[in-house]
């Protein structure tokens, strides 16, 4: 946790920079506005996490939110009576893509930066074919009160939040950073490595799933909803401090890591660092972050399980 | 030729090092001596160019260096044979040989100088088992030692580095290494020389520095000084009885694990039995198959011929839940989780199968002297023996019926390794049953209630509490002596 | 039978072959059963194809040898492909200060990843999507459509040919010959895979692995550059999003991984990585023949990719076990 | 709308964005005016408006406004003919339709015994190689839906002398194509928009203009005839805003700008796919939607229809999709075809809404596909 400390610090100054430009921020409604907006990208760094910490990575998130909101629109097609069911299709997919990549990765050894790449393809491409290209059909009105309703989307991010740091706290958690940090060892303790890892992918699946119901229901079907979040959420696990690789870091910095990116985006437009030079600024931001960071620390091979 | 004054170092604010003084001659073996954490290795990797000092100068031959890279202390004539391996296992004898000194031909690397040469230095060594294109990822742990000895005579240097070069080969290969350090010798190189076995101490050194905690304690001529004289400087005590007493014969109880006729790739028909209460040696040359005998009953590397009893297991899992323990050889590597705590890796066995009883860990490592036992630290903060105490208490919190050691005192020095002897015994006593793998056989003879010999992956033969060295050795090496 | 397609595919780079040859047999055997021909204009477009992202690909074969990755590529190929047709600006007479200067500014991103990944010592990914970013900014702050153009003769580079040959291959077979040599003859080729093998060792060695990393990326880097040029005088001008489109950056990754080369380093070659793009435009050129929906092809590269390295991590396992 | 071509997602990060104010050039006024602002063009387009278009009035993508004809006799040979096309990508709804609405099209037409069309997913160099590719497989006439005007014109120059080239949708820096059709184009869009606001909202009232990104030439000249517009009103723009077309930064952006304003009285927007993104956010907010400029796209008429609002729909009709097979058809046998072929480009208001919002056709679908009387229609538009 203590590695942890200069994110808060990082998060605090930069909200109180944003309540300085617009006072609206610190009314329950603004800040309301502002939870239910980096609620997504939270619950993908809380996912993205997971994998991280146990040495992986996933890509393959921002094509999985595409895939969910497309499926959603699909199958429930206006319909009301479908929400609940379509809801739980959406789990059950979130949970079955990330027990794919665990699987790919952990039976079939191709480092997790392959199988999500793959997976990331081969998503985005089944989706599109199945409806040609283009989103079909409608979202309900109960499907978007998830997203659309601001005290939803705080109340789930809160239950993410809380599920994930009781996750790192039981067994699952603590052998997970463990097999991240030294596979062989946590192996010959009897931990079920592969399980861990698998159990991981799921996790961020489940996110992304999540993820997609939030974003679907705040804006509607499109079919760019997912486009870069993966990197947007391995950014905010980074900028959080924990180390690409595996076995460092805690789950809530990496989640504070996503308010951080999101509270930087706000800022920079507050200040009219909209659009071009938005991005350079937020590239610069991320290096510097990175580097104070890990300069005390050895550098870190970049493939996390070299088996 | 070489002398290094006041050299002091931090690492995160911690002293590692403070005003060590070393020298060495010409012609000399000088040997490091100290507990683990001593600082030997921060040391020899200052000269080395791998760390820079903050306080201190290093002077060779005259003249006052300091490194920024390794390979300005190569340029200046420093070679060094790491503690830990130090090769790229997808690359050639020769590539790794040279690494970093690639001899070349108009610009281009000369792959036919690289191999000429390296066949030669093999030729020296006597060496014929591998060759300069073999890769280094398909020899065997002793093998690779000789490349990495083959890797610093290649430096033409005049200080040769040679820190615990021991720690993975077996008595004959000791003796090569001798022979060889003497040629050094003859052709005035000096030789600094790390090792925890105080025996090639006395074997080879001319002189003996000893640090203890970071700091110069003494140098003295080895033959001015006696084990016991160096032990004590080195622990700051007298270390009253190497080994503690073995079991006396009713405190050996039931059966706990029975092999018959057990064998995998690499082993074959093994009988063993292992009771309640008893710690059995393991003895044999390097690749003779002990290893693979800890991993086989553990259930890493299983069995897939012959008889265990009571259960036969077939993954690490089963191992664990039918009650066995393995302490792994190399604790670094395949023993803890670095960047975790104390207390996590402590937990790691009882937390990967949902064992219930955890509320215990401070008492256990309070049993097995971790000190001072902070459970927060993070194990990579830790000195070797502290580091293979946790490892011990991480298989303490689920109460083993069998436990394995391979190597349980590899690297790690005498205090720590007396520390590690009690505690070994104390658990026998409670009723776990104790197998025991050691190169060391001063320690396997002292420690075992029996000896088990293997050689070439079947039992060699069984040898009683108290036999001698010669007895295993001969067991051990049979073959070779026949043939 | 088995032991005999074990033996072949125990060489990823062979595999890899051996994968492009039958490739080439089921596609061409495709195309006839759906009435169509595989001519040699075909096996011209597969050349011509794979041009731009066989070069980019050798530069990331470098840095991932290294132990590094880019993802800053395809970012850096826009950008380069703006500089250089603004600096032509349609007159001959300034190709080669606008080479000069498209090369250097491709070398000094490369010295900036390099230089931020080793000195800061921030992870490659993080690093390289870090530059990416900046890039974007500047490419989205400088410029908002195509701009500059190529003179007619420069054109020559993407559209001439030699013979059958497009000399954009010829090109790309040069920058491939040169990486090759690099990697198999000289020093800095040893070292690269010993840093991207081993760091430490490499270092502990005597080698002055910062060094290798930042010449790694600075040719990496190059050789986008030298993408990028190919693609402007393809475009005859400068576009700032050519080289996102062509997703050069996860593209030239994946196929540097299907030609063998591990993503950890320090294992595989420039050969292995022709093959993978090769593989990959045949299966391109495969799927135009036969007017494949561009959806399905995604899936199609998706599961190969994966499928292949499987296969690899599978042979490398065995040997470990 | 067309959107413009945007990377593969592997782009990293375009982040949601969120702006409470806008940038300063925008607060400053609609700033200067972009290079891609050409006068005559944007005159030539604004006459055309009203202009009647010559042809079929029930079918406007044969209609052409101010055709010179060119002849083409020397192209003329006799049937069955192929047909090829070079696809810029199929990567949003609007060219998803066009794309359809196209291949029914062909089948229309029992002379066409070959169609071959390629997709360049949206990479110029990889439409460069489609079409050196398709000149060699032996059509009688190429079709072109460029990916970028400027880097395909080398291409487009290429084939001209080999084979009829028919280009359409965005154009190429060349004459050699025996015609280029489109619709009147963006200033006409772009000014529909803007005059519809100055119209109904008050002076003084605030607009906020909503772009998808800058450097696309169909989405500038949008903007352009907009903001000339816009300069001569008694409106004030509050604020220009790119939202890459992605709904979830529209509303946030909207939002913002609500919190920040209060009261916002009309909303312009290059492009209609993010129309409704941009109404929920009022809806949200528990204001009154104001005057709104969206697209003819399903969701956008629904609401519309359903809110009872106040708004307009420019269009940039996907119905000149079927238009260039018709095109090469006529060249193939000799029939005359404008050399500039300027299509009509209604626009939704109030009163004709009725007629183009169709029950039961997919959100993302375009109201002027011209496809109601197709064979296919409407399950292969995905209608029920
Ligand atoms: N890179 C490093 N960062 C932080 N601490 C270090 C580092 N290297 C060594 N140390 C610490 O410095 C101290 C001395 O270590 P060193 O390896 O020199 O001991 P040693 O005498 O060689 O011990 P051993 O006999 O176990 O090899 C130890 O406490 C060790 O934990
Ligand atoms: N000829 C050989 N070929 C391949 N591997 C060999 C050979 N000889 C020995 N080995 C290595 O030695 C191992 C066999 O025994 P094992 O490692 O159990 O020996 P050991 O006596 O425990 O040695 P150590 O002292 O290193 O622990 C094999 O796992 C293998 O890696
Ligand atoms: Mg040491
Ligand atoms: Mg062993």
């Amino acid at each position: 946790m203590k590695r942890a400390i200069p994110i808060f610090v990082v998060l605090a100054g930069l909200l109180v920079a944003i309540a300085a430009a617009n006072p609206f921020f610190l009314e329950p409604a603004g800040f309301l506005a502002f939870l239910k907006r980096v609620a997504p990208l939270a619950i993908l760094a809380a996912g993205q996490y997971f994998v991280i910490v146990s040495g992986e990575f996933d890509l393959s998130v921002g094509s999985l939110v595409t895939v969910e909101v497309v499926v959603a629109a699909r199958l429930i097609d206006g319909d009301e009576a479908m929400t609940w069911p379509v809801l739980a299709l959406l789990v059950v997919i979130g949970l079955l893509v990330g027990l794919v990549n665990g699987l790919v990765t952990t039976r079939l050894r191709v480092p997790s930066f392959i199988t999500t790449l793959g997976a990331m393809l081969i998503l985005s491409g089944a989706v599109f074919l199945w409806t040609g290209g283009a989103p079909r059909g409608a979202l309900s009105q109960g499907f978007r009160v998830f997203g659309r309703e601001g005290v939803w989307a705080v109340a789930i991010l809160a239950v993410v939040v809380v599920a994930a740091v009781l996750l790192m706290r039981a067994d699952f958690g603590r052998t997970l950073v463990a097999a991240g940090d030294n596979e062989k060892a946590a192996r010959l303790s009897g931990v079920r490595v592969d399980r861990v890892r698998v159990f991981a992918f799921m996790l961020s699946g489940l996110s992304a799933a999540v993820a997609g119901i939030l974003l679907g229901g705040f804006a509607g079907v499109s079919a760019q909803v997912g486009q870069s979040l993966e990197f947007q959420a391995i950014t905010a696990v980074v900028l959080g401090g924990v180390v690409l690789g595996g076995g460092r870091g805690h789950v809530v910095a990496a989640i504070a890591g996503a308010f951080t990116l999101e509270a930087l985006f706000t800022l920079l437009n507050l200040h009219g660092i909209s659009g071009a030079l938005e991005y350079a600024v937020q590239g610069v931001i991320i290096i510097a972050a990175v580097a104070v960071g890990g300069l005390r620390l050895p550098a870190l091979r970049l493939t996390p399980s070299k088996v | 030729m070489l002398r290094m004054t006041g050299i002091g170092k931090s690492f995160l604010g911690i002293r590692v090092l403070r005003g060590i003084d070393l020298s060495a001659n010409a012609g000399e073996v000088h040997a490091v001596v100290g507990e683990n954490g001593a600082g030997k290795s921060t040391l020899m990797k200052i000269l080395a160019g791998v760390h820079q000092p903050d306080e201190g100068t290093v002077e060779i031959g005259g003249t006052t260096r300091s490194f920024a890279h390794p390979v300005e202390a190569q340029r200046a004539g420093v070679a060094i044979i790491y503690q830990e391996f130090n090769l790229l296992p997808e690359r050639s004898v020769a590539d790794n040989v040279f690494l970093g000194r690639e001899p070349t031909r108009r610009g281009l690397v000369d792959r036919a100088a690289m191999e000429e040469a390296t066949a030669r230095l093999l030729d020296e060594l006597d060496e014929h088992g591998f060759g300069p294109r073999d890769l280094v990822k398909d020899l065997s742990v002793a093998q690779q030692q000789v490349v990495e000895i083959v890797k610093a005579l290649s430096v033409d240097a005049r200080i040769v580095v040679m820190d615990e070069p021991t720690a993975a080969l077996a008595e004959h290969e000791v003796e090569l290494l001798y022979r060889l350090i003497r040629r050094l010798q003859g052709r005035g190189i000096a030789v600094l020389y790390i090792s925890h076995r105080l025996r090639e101490v006395f074997d080879l050194a001319d002189r003996v520095t000893v640090l203890k905690d970071g700091a110069h304690v003494a140098t003295v001529p080895a033959a001015d000084v006696t084990t016991a004289e160096l032990v004590k400087m080195m622990v700051g005590r007298e270390l009253d009885a190497y080994f503690p007493p073995r079991a006396d014969a009713s405190a050996v109880g039931e059966v706990r694990l029975t092999l018959a006729q057990a064998g995998n790739a690499k082993l074959d028909g093994i009988d063993l039995e292992l009771r309640a209460g008893e710690i059995v040696g393991v003895a044999g040359l390097q690749g003779s198959g002990r290893s693979s005998l800890a991993k086989a009953i553990f259930g890493a590397e299983p069995f897939t011929r012959g008889e265990m009893t009571p259960v036969r297991p077939a993954s690490v899992r089963e191992g664990v839940a039918a009650g066995i323990g393995l302490v792994t050889e190399d604790r670094k590597a395949e023993g803890l989780a670095l960047n975790q705590p104390v207390r996590d890796n402590a937990l790691l066995v009882a937390r990967a199968i949902g064992h219930r009883s955890r509320t215990a860990v401070s008492d256990l490592l309070r049993r097995v002297q971790l000190s001072p036992p902070r459970e927060e630290t993070e194990v990579k903060y830790l000195s070797g023996g502290n580091q293979q105490k946790v490892v011990l208490a991480k298989w303490l919190t689920v109460a083993p019926k069998v436990l394995l050691f391979d190597e349980p005192t590899r690297g790690v020095d005498v205090g720590a390794k007396a520390a590690i002897h009690d505690l070994m015994r104390e658990i026998a006593g409670a009723g776990t049953a104790i197998l025991m793998i050691s190169s060391e056989l001063p320690e396997l003879i002292g420690m075992s209630d029996r000896i088990v010999v293997l050689r070439d992956g079947r039992v060699a033969g069984h040898l009683p509490a108290g036999a001698t060295e010669e007895a295993v050795m001969a067991l051990a090496a049979a073959d070779e002596a026949a043939a | 039978m088995t032991g005999r397609v074990v033996a072949l595919v125990a060489n990823p780079t062979r595999a890899v072959y051996a994968a492009l040859i039958a490739t080439l047999a089921i596609g061409w055997a495709l195309v006839a059963f759906d009435g169509g021909t595989f001519t040699l204009n075909d096996l011209v477009g597969i050349q011509q194809r794979s041009a731009a992202l066989g070069i980019v690909a050798i530069g990331q074969t470098l840095a991932i040898l290294a132990g590094s990755l880019d993802l800053s590529v395809a970012y850096l190929i826009s950008l380069v492909s703006l500089v250089a047709a603004e600096t032509m600006a349609g007159q001959s007479s300034n190709i080669l200060t606008a080479v000069v200067v498209a090369l250097g500014v491709s070398a000094l991103v490369g010295l900036v990843n390099g230089v931020v990944i080793t000195k800061l010592k921030v992870h490659a990914f993080i690093a390289t999507l870090g530059v990416a970013l900046v890039i974007r900014g500047v490419l989205d702050h400088l410029y908002d459509g195509p701009a500059g153009r190529v003179p007619v003769e420069f054109q020559q580079l993407g559209y001439s040919r030699v013979g059958p040959v497009p000399v954009a291959a010829i090109l790309w077979a040069a920058v491939a010959v040169g990486v090759w040599f690099l990697l198999r003859r000289t020093r800095f080729g040893n070292r690269v895979y010993a840093v991207g093998g081993d760091v430490e060792v490499a270092r502990l060695s005597g080698v002055r692995t910062d060094r290798v990393v930042i010449a790694a990326h600075v040719l990496c880097s190059l050789c986008a550059g030298v993408a990028g040029l190919l693609l402007a005088s393809r475009l005859g001008a400068g576009a700032p999003t050519v080289g996102t489109d062509g997703g050069y950056d996860l593209e030239s990754i994946a196929a540097v991984v299907l030609g063998g080369t591990a993503l950890a380093g320090g294992r595989g070659g420039v050969a292995g990585t022709v093959g993978g793009v090769l593989l990959l435009a045949v299966l391109d050129s495969v799927f135009n023949q036969l007017e494949v929906n561009s959806f399905f092809k995604d899936v199609v590269r998706g599961v190969v990719i994966v499928v292949a390295v499987a296969v690899y991590a599978r042979r490398t396992g065995r040997r470990a076990s | 709308s067309d959107l413009p071509p945007t990377g593969a997602s592997a782009q990293p990060s375009a982040a949601p964005a969120t702006s409470a104010a806008a940038s300063e050039a925008a607060s400053a006024g609609t700033g200067e005016q972009s290079d891609f602002f050409v006068q005559a063009d944007y005159d030539a387009q604004l006459a055309m408006r009203t202009q009647t278009a010559e042809g079929p009035g029930d079918k406007p993508w044969e209609q052409a406004i101010a055709p010179q004809m060119v002849d083409t006799a020397k192209y003329k040979k006799d049937g069955p003919y192929h047909l090829c096309f070079s696809n810029a990508a199929v990567n949003n709804p609007w060219r998803q339709v066009g794309w359809t609405t196209m291949q029914e099209e062909v089948a229309l037409h029992k002379e066409i015994k070959e169609f071959t069309a390629l997709d360049a997913e949206g990479k110029d160099d990889k439409q460069i190689s489609d079409i050196a590719e398709l000149q060699s497989k032996g059509c009688d006439a190429l079709i072109i839906s460029p990916n970028t005007t400027a880097t395909l014109t080398p291409a487009v120059s290429g084939a001209c002398p080999e084979v009829p080239v028919i280009v359409f949708d965005r154009g190429v820096e060349t004459d050699c194509p025996v015609t280029f059709i489109k619709p009147i184009g963006g200033y006409a869009f772009g000014a529909d928009g803007a005059e519809f606001l100055i119209e109904k909202v008050p002076a003084g009232g605030k607009i906020l203009a909503l772009r998808i990104l800058p450097g696309v030439d169909v989405l500038e000249t949008r903007w352009s005839a907009a903001k000339v517009a816009f300069d001569k009103s008694q409106l004030q723009v509050i604020g220009v805003e790119f939202t890459d077309g992605d709904a979830a930064k529209t509303k946030s952006i909207v939002s913002d700008y609500i919190a920040r304003h209060g009261k916002i009285d009309g909303v312009w927007m290059d492009a209609g796919a993010t129309a409704v993104a941009a109404i929920e956010a009022f809806e949200d907010a528990g204001v009154p939607v104001p005057a709104f400029v969206g697209e003819d796209q399903q969701d956008f008429l629904q609401k519309w229809k359903d809110g009872n609002l106040t708004a307009v729909a420019p269009t940039y009709p996907t119905y000149q999709w079927r238009t260039p097979i018709i095109a090469a058809l006529k060249i193939l046998k000799g029939e005359e075809v404008p050399k500039m072929w300027n299509l009509p480009q209604p626009k939704i208001t109030q009163e004709n809404l009725g007629t183009y919002l169709q029950p039961n056709m997919p959100l993302l679908h375009y109201a002027l596909c011209g496809c109601e009387s197709m064979p296919g229609f409407p399950g292969k538009w995905g209608g029920k």
